[in-house]
């Protein structure tokens, strides 16, 4: 077999596809524009909903991409495709081409820039970070105030960038929920003493054993679930965060003082992916990402025949959900070459 | 004082550090089940009380974790504990207990402070 | 506080501000209650800055206070805002300067409105004509007054007499900036800094040697509402919204609060006042109460003029802790003075003096 | 006259718990309220004397209810009491018969052997001699058993012992070692004088091989009157308070007097009379369902005894009255944890050692509360006027199923009924009461006796065991007051419901308040035999199991009344039937959601079986239009 396969981004989708190809007999060159493959899962501690440690999935996918079949470019960013006598060439930020039979897209999400949803302050009061600012903390084993203080109040907002037409995005990112719900146990785990509060719209715990942490969250660890979107946060005097939130199950408007704000930021198109689209014109769909040809039986596929989409660059994903969409690409891709290219 | 022909308004928001909630963890204490409540209602639907009066244990039970407690002190006296709440909890909680728990405890809190 | 992440977050709220050539709308309630107000922006525009600024004689209220209070319907008004725009057109002016916040509002919804549903633009065209026989253009440039004072706030603070500086600690004067609901709170984007964060009146005070006082209730209204406020029974509503401010403030111990909105400026002004006589409470230091200041003020204060010919004599709390901790020079005797010697009556229960 | 010092503990023990016990009755008798002290002078004086002294005889020494529980652990009571009885007894009669003279003091038949150490060498001595080693060999013999059970207590046929307080632990190690050192102390002497019989002759002869016997036996003639003394002292401070406790106890019962709903002195006689022998904890299916070890009639009692708060101890019990039945003692364990409801959160009491042997009555915190109403918001009660009431209650309510069927029975029959609470009604009452909220629980109680009342009807008939043990008991109502099951068994009797046969093999379930609560066995069985075939669980009647979904309980957790449920819908099902039936919703709910056999109400059984009439133009009519009965 002489065809080769193009991945573009060494996420754990981009990862998983590659290794798939890679055994079933294609040339794959799989593209990654940081210096290290894992995407996200690097910035991750422990994963729900078992609370294992990021580094073992991440050991799992460096052993997928371990095979001769694989020509591995980090540090490599391609900016668009164009289709060339029947097969693809891609250039790359510094102006390289990559030759290829089939292109699979798993260029992944970028999470929301917590900053742009400004009435929460991120940037600007020291101490609201973000979900992905507090796995950092829990990495270092060490959760401490911007002053140096243990905070014993925590709050997490659900939904900051998600279901927010303010900021346009109307659809759900699906995994900020469970995140805040292990996040606020681990929370609990590291400091003893503290409250946890989580301000949601809705708890959704779609997945398999979500459902099981949010109640082993109220029941063992005690965390305080506040329905309501928080409106607005100052900071009083003391340096404290003052959040506003509608307490909507007891009708009345809440206020209350908290050491520590995490915003459960969403997932969105990747920057890198968002150019692809516009430089291949790969359709989108309103939540931006790329607009599988079905919903149902053709998530794998684009509207460019010979393109396909791996993991999260098609809508909010588990890593579980990413890897099973990366093996169906997978077999998507065989599909259509030993088809004839159909 | 000058008449205005109005005046300063208490503010109708929870003051979540300022209010007392220790009848909320009493009941915590005692009937862990409490916590796990996530305020769907089922209980207040079926309520034999509430086919009387406005009665619904869902809100009472927000109340209290929030410490708004002047509103829950005499309604909960008016639940018959007939026990379709806790037949009909999807999660489980002890929800007769709460009310006899919160029941005791302010109670006591009225005692001690006689 | 990180300053950084604020100004980033001015940097995607730049707001193109006319240089020069202005059409000039007063706001009914500034004339009325603070005239020194736009007397001395006049005054700043035309003597001290040079610049052209036009005001016709034969303009009106926006109807703002009707509209809000549903009793101009939004047709009529798009018809009084237009008839503005024809005044303008027929003075060859293209940029509109707004002393009220509430105009202002008016104003932006109504181009917005147009924007969105030119339909409601064409019937308006319709019935200025019906009625009144004219044309109107669309401004090149809206700009609230409060906006034109923070683009030349350097030039202001370069021809300061006194700076927002104690005299006797040395330390930076700690000021409360008050944004109108309606500057930026409907579309953040005709607002300098955007509605979370404006920069308006923030820029002027640091420019001019202040700190600025961020407290938890920064963003709350003033509790001016005209609803609230135009009925007395509802009066309660605005005055425990203004408390909630205050209340919120002080222990930061701001020495002034700086307001860029006439309504705001009357409220956070005289229910200080109410609050005082209805409990006794008052929100500043040694049992003063808060000076409420608009941004010409506060200029014409910086810039060394005598504070009685910038009207600050006209408000419910006195400015005098403000003077004495700036520096100001002010004779006391000439408060209630006319320009011509003759001593007025003197008012009284007024605060702080 | 024969006398030694070693006696004198022995006598200040027996004198000490004679008084005490003197005394300790007059204080109860004096706290019994006027009826009862008549009841219990009339019972002194009367026929129930036979009684009483005859149940003496069979539960507090025999122990004839344990021996019927277990054997192991009977014959571990009786050998202890009985043979205790007739060490005495016998003791007695031999320190009159062979003694220097009649009448003497307890300590000269006790210690016979010291002051007679010749005794036994022939004849009717010997003879005698033989049967008293009989009778210690007995009473050893338990004692051993008692020491394992100490040990492990499976071997004698227990699950759970109860555990001990640090005095008890004296109390017991005294109350073991009186009879070893009797051994010992025998032994020895019979050693030295070569006497003694089977037992103390051949141990003694054997010790007296290797030790000086003589010199030997008088230590252990101190040892057997110190720990005979020191149990004495400290019996009203154990849970062997319950030896005297229980003679009073019995005289109390055969009199008449009976728990009620206050405390009072019978109540703390009950408490004083547990030996907390255990089997209630066995019986208890919180045990052996859901794992919950500490709350049995047992420690209740004990809390009683000891006035510690028993709040939680109280409040975490399913009320199903399972223990009520195995009690040895007769006890009326539900009933005082009812009282206990009621009474509410104990004053600590005084320490000091008088206090502890006169502890006094306990004493609860008043509720200080208003006696505002908690229920004025309920409507005027109204209801029509009929001759029959049905009220479904609560739980009916949540289990459709039943109440379309009683509805569908109720029409078929014809008869004028009305159905008080068909959408919706006030709670019977029970519930509160369950909870220990008296007072709340009579303001429903007066509502819905208002509302009976109005309609002027003759009979109630309900569907809820629950409503219907407070109909019956708490209710002043002039008016026949019936279970479902009752009635579709009137209904059947009289001809006014036809039923067709469902070839159904089914199982019974009695539910708690119907069944040990109420007295009513045979009503439902007798239905279900009319439209099923019934097969024999392993419990029945009185030995029911509870679902698990009891109001009593106000602990446990969903998860451990599932645990309960499933069990008992497993010990249920063990034949496979085709339907479990009960005759309570809630029972029905508990069950149906633990087992995969279809659970039915009986009045679902027999709204299936019910064949109705074929008269024209029915069809058009209210019971053609009724729904089958939906099932859960």
């Amino acid at each position: 077999m002489e065809d080769r396969v193009l991945v573009v981004g060494g996420g754990a989708a981009g990862m998983e596809v590659a290794g798939r190809l890679a055994r079933s007999g294609y040339k794959v060159t799989l593209t990654e524009k940081e210096s290290l493959t894992g995407g996200h899962i690097r910035n991750w501690f422990h994963l729900f909903p078992d609370r294992r440690d990021s580094l073992e999935v991440l050991s799992y996918l460096e052993n997928q991409v371990d095979h001769g079949n694989i020509t591995l470019l980090t540090s490599t960013d391609v900016e668009g495709i164009e289709t060339r006598h029947g097969s693809f060439l891609a250039r790359t930020a510094d102006d390289r081409e990559i030759e290829a039979d089939a292109v699979v897209l798993a260029t992944g999400f970028d999470l929301f820039r917590s900053e742009r949803k400004e009435e929460y302050g991120y940037g600007i009061y020291d101490n609201v970070i973000s979900s992905a600012d507090l796995e950092i903390m829990f990495r270092k084993g060490e959760i401490r105030r911007h002053d140096g203080e243990i905070p014993q109040k925590i709050g997490f907002v659900h939904c900051v960038g998600s279901r927010d037409e303010k900021v346009g995005n109307v659809y759900c990112s699906k995994l900020c929920c469970v995140a805040a719900v292990k996040q606020a146990m681990e929370v609990r785990e590291y400091l003893k003493d503290a409250k946890v509060f989580c301000f949601y719209m809705d708890i959704r715990m779609g997945g398999a054993l979500y459902e099981e942490l949010y109640r082993e969250s109220q029941e063992k660890y005690g965390v305080n679930y506040i329905r309501g979107k928080v409106s607005e946060i100052a900071e009083n005097i003391n340096g404290r965060l003052i959040v506003k939130v509608e307490d909507t199950l007891a009708g009345r408007p809440l206020k209350m003082e908290l050491d520590m704000l995490v915003l459960m930021a969403g997932m969105e198109m990747s920057e890198g992916g968002r150019k692809i689209a516009e430089y291949a014109g790969l359709k989108t769909g309103e939540n931006r990402f790329f607009a599988p040809a079905d919903h149902h039986f053709g998530s794998n596929r684009g509207n460019l025949r010979g393109v396909f989409y791996a993991g999260t660059c098609t809508a909010p994903m588990n890593i579980t959900e990413s890897i099973s969409h990366a093996r169906a690409a997978a077999a998507d891709v065989i599909e259509y070459l030993s088809n004839g290219r159909r | 004082m000058e008449k205005f022909g109005f005046t300063l308004l208490k503010a109708r928001f929870i003051d979540y550090d300022a209010n007392d909630r220790s009848i909320a963890e009493f009941i915590y204490s005692k009937e862990p089940s409490f916590r796990v409540c996530i305020e769907c209602g089922c209980c207040a639907a079926t309520c034999t009380t509430g086919k009387y009066t406005r009665f619904s244990l869902r809100e009472l039970n927000i109340l209290m974790k929030r410490g708004e407690n002047s509103l829950v002190r005499n309604k909960i006296r008016e639940c018959m504990l007939c026990g379709k709440c806790t037949l009909v909890c999807p999660r489980g909680v002890n929800t007769r207990n709460v009310i006899a728990l919160a029941r005791e405890a302010y109670r006591k809190e009225q005692d001690n402070a006689v | 506080m990180k300053a950084e992440g604020k100004k980033r977050v001015w940097a995607d709220y730049q707001k193109d501000i006319a240089d020069d050539h202005f059409f000039y709308v007063r706001s009914c309630i500034r004339q009325t209650f603070f005239p020194g107000s736009e007397q001395f922006f006049l005054h700043l525009m035309r003597k001290v800055l040079g610049k052209d600024v036009l005001e016709n004689p034969s303009h009106t209220s926006c109807t703002g206070i009707g509209y809000h209070s549903d009793i101009v319907p939004l047709r009529t008004i798009m018809a009084v805002v237009a008839r503005h725009f024809a005044l303008m057109k027929e003075s060859g002016y293209k940029n509109i300067a707004i002393s009220c916040v509430t105009s202002f509002g008016i104003y932006t919804e109504i181009l917005e409105t147009w924007k969105h549903f030119p339909r409601e633009l064409e019937q308006t065209r319709e019935d200025l004509f019906k009625a009144t026989g004219r044309e109107f253009d669309i401004p090149e440039n809206v700009a609230h007054t409060s906006d034109i004072i923070f683009k030349f706030r350097d030039e202001i603070a370069q021809k300061a007499k006194y700076r927002l500086v104690n005299r006797d600690t040395g330390k930076p004067l700690r000021g409360v900036e008050h944004i109108g609901c309606h500057y930026a709170k409907m579309f953040p984007k005709h607002g300098v800094g955007g509605a979370e964060f404006p920069r308006v009146l923030s820029g002027m005070i640091e420019s001019w040697g202040g700190e600025i006082v961020d407290y938890p209730e920064r963003r709350h209204c003033c509790g001016f509402g005209f609803r609230q406020y135009l009925v007395q029974a509802n009066r309660g509503y605005s005055l425990s919204n203004t408390a909630k401010k205050f209340e919120s403030m002080k222990p930061f111990r701001p020495d002034f609060v700086l307001t860029n909105c006439p309504g705001c400026n009357m409220f956070m002004d005289k229910w200080q006042y109410t609050i005082k006589e209805m409990d006794g409470t008052v929100y500043g230091e040694k049992g003063e109460s808060i000076p409420i200041l608009t941004y010409e003020e506060l200029a014409g204060l910086v810039m060394g003029y005598n504070p009685w010919d910038l009207g600050l004599q006209l408000h419910m709390v006195q400015s005098e802790p403000l003077f004495r901790k700036m520096g100001i020079e002010f004779n006391p005797d000439d408060k209630y003075k006319t320009k011509d010697g003759r001593q007025m009556p003197v008012p009284q229960n007024l605060i702080n003096s | 006259m024969q006398f030694d010092p070693f006696i004198i503990p022995f006598n200040i023990g027996l004198y000490f718990i004679v008084i005490y016990a003197v005394v300790r009755s007059v204080m109860w008798f004096r706290d019994l309220s006027r009826q009862d002290k008549l009841r219990l002078q009339r019972g002194f004086f009367g026929r129930s004397f036979g009684r009483s002294i005859r149940e003496i005889f069979m539960e507090s020494l025999i122990h004839r209810k344990i021996l019927k529980a277990d054997l192991r652990l009977g014959y571990m009571h009786m050998s202890l009491a009985f043979g205790w009885f007739l060490l005495i007894l016998f003791g007695t009669l031999e320190a009159d018969i062979f003694g220097s003279s009649h009448l003497n003091p307890p300590y000269k038949s006790i210690f016979f052997k010291f002051f007679n150490p010749d005794h036994g060498r022939t004849g009717l001595e010997a003879a005698w001699s033989f049967w008293m080693d009989l009778i210690l060999a007995f009473i050893l013999s338990g004692l051993i058993l008692a020491v394992i059970k100490r040990l492990t207590p499976k071997v004698v046929g227990m699950k759970k012992t109860t555990k001990l307080r640090p005095l008890d632990r004296v109390a017991l190690t005294s109350l073991w070692l009186i009879f070893p050192s009797r051994l010992l102390a025998e032994s020895f002497t019979s050693g030295a004088y070569g006497t003694g019989s089977f037992l103390t002759g051949s141990l003694g002869s054997w010790l007296a091989s290797f030790l000086p016997a003589n010199e030997m036996a008088y230590p252990f003639w101190w040892l057997y009157s110190l720990s005979l003394g020191t149990f004495f002292v400290l019996l009203p401070l154990t849970r062997y308070m319950h030896i005297p406790t229980e003679l009073f106890l019995i005289f109390a019962r055969n009199s008449g007097i009976r728990t009620g709903d206050k405390a009072g002195a019978f109540t703390e006689m009950q408490a004083y009379s547990c030996s907390s022998c255990g089997l209630c904890i066995d019986a208890c299916q919180l045990n052996f369902s859901a794992g919950i070890t500490n709350i049995q009639s047992a420690y209740l009692m004990k809390g009683i005894r000891n006035r510690e708060s028993v709040t939680d101890i109280t409040f975490n019990c399913l009320m199903c009255g399972r223990c009520d039945q195995k009690c040895p003692v007769g006890i009326e364990l539900t009933p005082v944890r009812m009282i206990q409801r009621r009474s509410g959160e104990p004053v600590p009491p005084e320490k000091g050692i008088i206090r502890k042997y006169f502890p006094g009555k306990p004493e609860y915190r008043t509720d200080t509360t208003t006696a505002r109403p908690s229920y004025n918001f309920l409507p005027s009660p109204a209801a029509g006027q009929a001759e029959v009431l049905y009220f479904a209650g609560c739980m009916t309510h949540l289990a459709p199923s039943i109440r379309n069927s009683m509805v569908k029975i109720l029409d078929a029959s014809g008869v004028r009924y009305k159905f008080i609470d068909e959408d919706g009604g006030v709670c019977c009452g029970r519930p509160l009461m369950l909870a220990g909220q008296d007072k709340e629980a009579r303001e429903l109680i007066n509502y819905n006796s208002q509302l009976i009342r109005r309609s002027g009807a003759k009979k109630l008939v309900t569907s809820c065991p629950i409503c219907y043990k407070i109909f019956r008991e708490s209710y002043y109502l002039d008016i026949e007051v019936v279970h479902h099951s009752q009635y579709i068994k009137y209904l059947i009797e009289e001809g006014l419901i036809r039923l067709s046969f469902l070839r159904k093999r089914v199982v019974y379930h009695t539910p708690c308040d119907l069944g040990r609560g109420s007295g009513v066995y045979e009503e439902p069985k007798k239905v279900l035999k009319h439209v099923a075939q019934l097969l024999k669980t392993e419990f029945e009647d009185e030995n029911s199991l509870c679902c698990g979904g009891s109001l009593g309980n106000m602990k446990i957790s969903q998860r451990q009344k599932q645990s309960i449920a499933s069990d008992a819908a497993a010990a249920l099902t063990k034949d496979d039937p085709d339907i479990l039936a009960t005759s309570c919703p809630l029972c029905k709910k508990t069950l149906a959601a633990a087992t995969t056999t279809k659970v039915s109400d009986i009045a679902e059984l027999v709204a299936e079986a019910i064949v109705l009439p074929g008269i024209p133009g029915i069809k058009s009519g209210r019971l053609a239009q009724k729904k089958e009965p939906v099932s859960l």
